[in-house]
């Protein structure tokens, strides 16, 4: 592990966040008020793009938990790490601030965890339907464990 | 008797049966249905694959072209709503008889051409640029976009192509000091224009190539652009129509290049078949060599083909009046 | 400038492959010779089974369900509009009751003679075969 | 269109022969296009969803089947995050299986890519030599696995078949004639005058916009980001082989075909080392092989076919997520597996290549000519079913 990273680590636990760090993995916990000032910093630590972005929908503890994972293209150290950084959502109506101005990688897949999860990105400047029709699935989201699908049993 | 006689007369006048016969109607038809199997065993070949084959298997489904016309003629043709039904329905018919209408004046042997002219090269000009006007009509006519934008490329390319297609033509008649198609295919005894003028013989090919569409020019109805440009509302039998017409003109223009650059009918020895049948095996090869780009070339963009015409064969063509003219001076 | 090299190159090229013998082969009249242990359709040794149902539960399609035989014991059948002949069914059968055959072009007349119940794996499969017959295949 | 507007829009699919599954919005200005807007879902089967309702593996031919010509690679991503999650790693024969499972893959991904760009810009020939050629791999590919394109070769703990006999020498084969006709490609497509007339300098993507916009595989190594997960963060056997990663400067359309070019010719290195390095040894984890019965575990060691222990129709897996990135055929696969303990994923989480370049459409289909479209379009390999999952 580089230095970069150690840097980036420690820089991290200063500010008290709930950072763990396995092989070529940091996991950073924020509570939904820090979040964007974390994301930005790691920004001006040379992550500047969005892999994945997971919503989670856990209904028997009435939260969703979005995890961004994050990665780096400029900076070669930071090549082989990524970032996983996740918050909890209240699951009533989960909202929080869009990244597209800043990772301008995450407008899709933003536009996708909103149809899919209904979370609402503020911010987000085109925040339609993208994979599913606007008219069927209008406040119906099917990655919300609620949605249920038929199940055939093995007899005949 | 009289009438029968009468009737006689006009059927086996030359004029007729240069229209009819040879190198009118019928040819162009057996032809275009031969090279549209050729282009598509070369193609095939090329390509790794066997082509058309179950259709007269032992021929190498060679009919295979007359069952797609049949399939072409017995299907329900839809015309659109949307569409100016007169101009859409009378373009692929206008479309086809434009396309051969030049070869009213190009010869196939001393005899057989329907209007012996003096001035058959200038005629042939006038004829053949009517056809690319029809086309961009009929592009209007269907009132879809992809047609639309079809049509106005087809214009553009016709802007371009027309100027060195003449160009090469007008070497030629400077160098031979003669319109008519008959005389320069005399003057040609012994010495081909291909070899006198290669420059103009090579500009003509690319025009030809390029006023009927064939790769790499095939720009007006690029597939994988739009759809089939200026054809895509087309269907049917006008589709069948349309597509025919593409190939008539490739026919006519094959026919004026043997002419004007592989002389006619002669050839530097002798062999004791008719004049017609060395000309029209003449325009055959020249209508395989253009069919055969298409398994060999993508096809260019719009703006490149503009500047090839304009940036590259404008020269080209200007070059090889230029020879002409010194040629002339020498005193070939 | 024009790069005659490159246009000359591939027209020859392409017109080397105009003497060359095409790849293709002529499917339905010849077949390509399928390797040993291919992924075709699945037979049933009814002698073999135990009834465990495992191919059931792991099959990914819910292609298999398993059939109440006369003999009182649970036997699996197959619905090939389903079947995605992943194998899996093959793999985890314990008793060596389900096996692949190399065949796998499955055609029937009607939708209702894709499901295949645990007595009919081998007529089935039987008739297929026959109907490809009539073609004599060359196998390349 | 009335006569007063000045530009058209123009459906660029799903009608339209060059599009795909998919549609492009295009507002075009006589022949210049202003603006694209993507329009996706068209076949969106809900993958993530189906698979919270079926078994760990049940899971395995479905994922395969959202980019059927790079099956391997979801294959191998997806187990890569489940082996995570058991906490197990597979034995060094059945890494170098799956490398050459996957490589082998790539040369047919790639070849498809190439043959729709080829045909995109109107050359039928590269289109149908690419698919021939395909068919090469397609024959490898299903002498090793058994089937042509839905492998379903890697399970949790290794592979589920061993080499056939003979197998190299029939890879040898196949690749010698394989190289000669690349050759033949080339000379007559990819170094074509009119092929370079077309795509050079067309869809320019330089390196700081590839950056910012987060693309990835060929794409964002044709504009000079030297990044592939097989080098940054090895799996399989990567780990013990040497290969080069194709780079480009340019980041034009033809710089993205000469990448796949050169990456295919990598594979190629790549599977003749495999097979050279192949060591010996089981083909599946140590703690399923225990699992098996006597006469079975004879089974798989004569015939090198496995053979499954009854757990795995209802494995139940630990708690926890797992995490399974691959360099798939169209760049970095992403799958984030969550599980609570029981015997379904939780939930699975797919971030596919084509998903992730998406997002080009809307940039670098700008001020272009309309001839450039599918010029474009169809270098970046986008491959609609797997961006719609």
């Amino acid at each position: 592990m580089s230095e970069l990273i150690d840097k980036l680590v420690n820089e991290l636990r200063s500010k008290n966040y709930n950072v763990s760090r396995e092989k070529g993995r940091i996991k950073v916990k924020v509570a939904l008020e820090n979040f964007v000032e974390v994301v930005k910093k790691l920004k001006n630590m040379g992550i500047d793009h969005v892999k994945s972005l997971t919503a989670i929908d856990y209904p028997s503890e009435g939260r969703i938990k979005v995890n961004y994972i994050l990665g780096s293209y400029s900076t070669k150290e930071l090549y082989e790490t990524i970032i996983i950084v996740s918050l909890d959502l209240s699951r009533d109506s989960p909202s929080l601030p869009s990244l597209a101005k800043m990772f301008p990688s995450i407008i899709y897949q933003e536009r996708e965890c909103y149809e899919m999860l209904g979370i609402e990105f503020k911010g987000h400047d085109d925040l339609r339907h993208l994979l599913l029709s606007s008219e069927d699935f209008t406040d119906v989201h099917p990655l919300r464990k609620e949605f249920k699908i038929e199940e055939e049993g093995i007899m005949a | 008797m009289n009438i029968l006689s009468q009737i006689l007369e006009i059927i086996l006048n030359r004029s007729v049966i240069a229209a009819v016969i040879v190198p009118g109607v019928l040819t162009a038809l057996v032809l275009v249905i031969l090279i549209i199997w050729v282009e598509r065993k070369i193609a095939a070949r090329v390509q790794m694959r066997i082509g058309p084959l179950y259709v007269t298997r032992r021929l190498g489904g060679i009919l295979q072209l007359v069952a797609d016309a049949i399939r072409f003629l017995v299907s329900e043709p839809i015309v659109p709503a949307t569409t100016d039904k007169l101009f859409y329905v009378m373009m692929p018919i206008l479309l086809l008889l434009l396309s051969l209408l030049p070869v009213a004046v190009v010869p196939a042997s001393q005899s057989l051409i329907v209007i012996k002219t003096e001035y058959g090269l200038l005629a042939f000009i006038a004829l053949a640029a009517i056809t690319p006007m029809v086309i961009m009509l009929a592009g209007w006519a269907s009132n879809n976009k992809f047609s639309y934008i079809g049509g106005l490329r087809e214009g553009f390319m016709l802007l371009s192509y027309e100027v060195y297609l003449f160009m090469s033509l007008l070497a030629i008649a400077i160098l031979y000091g003669t319109l008519d198609f008959i005389r320069i295919i005399n003057s040609q005894e012994g010495f081909w224009g291909i070899l006198l003028n290669p420059i103009a013989a090579l500009s003509f090919f690319i025009a030809m190539l390029t006023s009927t569409s064939r790769f790499p020019f095939e720009i007006p109805d690029a597939e994988s652009e739009i759809v089939m440009g200026p054809f895509t509302e087309y269907n049917s039998i006008m589709y069948g129509l349309v597509m025919g017409a593409n190939y008539f003109r490739l026919y006519v223009l094959s026919l004026v290049f043997t002419d004007v650059f592989l002389g006619g009918w002669l050839l530097p020895f002798k062999i004791p078949i008719p004049n017609f049948v060395i000309t029209i095996a003449k325009t055959f090869i020249v209508m395989i060599v253009a069919v055969f780009l298409r398994a060999v070339y993508p096809r260019y963009r719009i703006d490149q083909a503009l500047v090839i015409g304009w940036e590259k064969l404008f020269p080209l063509a200007s070059l090889s009046v230029l020879i002409s003219v010194l040629l002339k001076g020498v005193g070939i | 400038m024009i790069d005659v090299v490159g246009h000359l190159k591939a027209i020859f090229t392409a017109v080397k492959y105009l003497f060359l013998r095409p790849i293709t082969v002529k499917y339905p009249e010849e077949r390509l010779k399928k390797p040993k242990n291919y992924r075709g359709v699945i037979l049933l040794d009814m002698k073999k089974c135990i009834h465990c149902s495992l191919c059931a539960r792991i099959c990914p399609a819910a292609a298999i369900k398993m059939y109440k035989h006369k003999d009182g014991k649970l036997y699996p059948g197959l619905d090939y509009s389903r079947c995605i002949f992943c194998g899996f069914c093959i793999d985890i059968c314990p008793s060596f009751a389900l096996s692949h055959d190399k065949f796998h072009e499955v055609v029937t007349s009607n939708l209702k003679d894709m499901k295949v119940t645990p007595t009919q794996t081998l007529e089935f499969l039987r008739k297929n075969e026959e109907r490809l017959k009539e073609i004599e295949p060359k196998i390349r | 269109m009335s006569s007063k507007e000045k530009t058209i829009t123009i459906f660029y699919g799903p009608q339209h022969p060059a599009s795909g599954h998919m549609r492009i919005i295009l507002e075009v200005d006589g022949d210049v296009v202003i603006k694209a807007d993507p329009d996706i879902g068209y076949v969106h089967r809900g993958i993530e969803k189906l698979a919270e309702h079926k078994t760990y593996f049940q899971v395995i031919p479905m994922v395969e089947r959202q980019c059927l010509p790079d099956a391997a690679h979801h294959n191998l991503a997806y187990v890569l995050a489940l082996e995570e999650l058991l906490g197990i790693e597979a034995p060094e024969r059945a890494q170098y299986l799956r490398t050459l499972l996957a490589e082998i893959n790539r040369i047919a991904s790639h070849l498809y890519g190439m043959g729709l760009h080829g045909v995109s810009i109107g050359s039928s020939t590269a289109y149908m030599w690419c698919f021939g050629l395909r068919e090469y791999m397609l024959i490898l590919a299903e002498k090793l696995t058994g089937a042509r394109i839905t492998y379903s070769y890697i399970i949790p703990g290794g592979v589920r078949r061993d080499i056939p006999q003979g197998f190299s020498q029939d890879v040898e084969r196949y690749l010698r004639l394989f190289e000669r006709k690349m050759r033949d490609l080339d000379k007559l497509f990819i170094s074509n005058p009119v092929t370079k007339a077309r795509l050079e300098g067309v869809g320019v993507l330089p390196k700081e916009e590839a950056i910012k916009l987060g693309v990835v595989g060929p794409v964002l190594r044709a504009s000079g980001v030297e990044y592939d997960v097989r080098r940054v963060r090895p799996y399989a056997a990567y780990p013990w082989i040497d290969f080069e990663i194709a780079v480009k400067k340019e980041g034009d359309s033809y710089a993205r075909l000469l990448v796949r070019v050169k990456e295919i010719e990598e594979s190629i290195k790549i599977i003749r080392q495999v097979l050279k390095d192949l060591p010996d040894g089981s083909i599946l984890h140590e703690r399923y092989m225990k699992l098996l019965p006597p006469r079975l575990k004879e089974y798989v060691t004569n015939t090198g076919l496995v053979k499954f222990p009854g757990v795995f129709a209802t494995m139940k897996v630990p708690k926890g997520e797992g995490i399974g990135s691959v360099e798939a055929g169209r760049g970095e696969l992403i799958y984030h597996l969550i599980s609570n303990g029981e015997s379904k994923p939780y939930r699975l989480k797919i971030s596919t290549p084509s998903f992730r370049n998406l997002i080009l459409f809307s940039h670098l289909i700008k001020d272009v000519k309309v001839a450039d479209v599918p010029a474009i379009y169809l270098s970046l390999d986008y491959f609609p079913p797997e961006a719609d999952r």
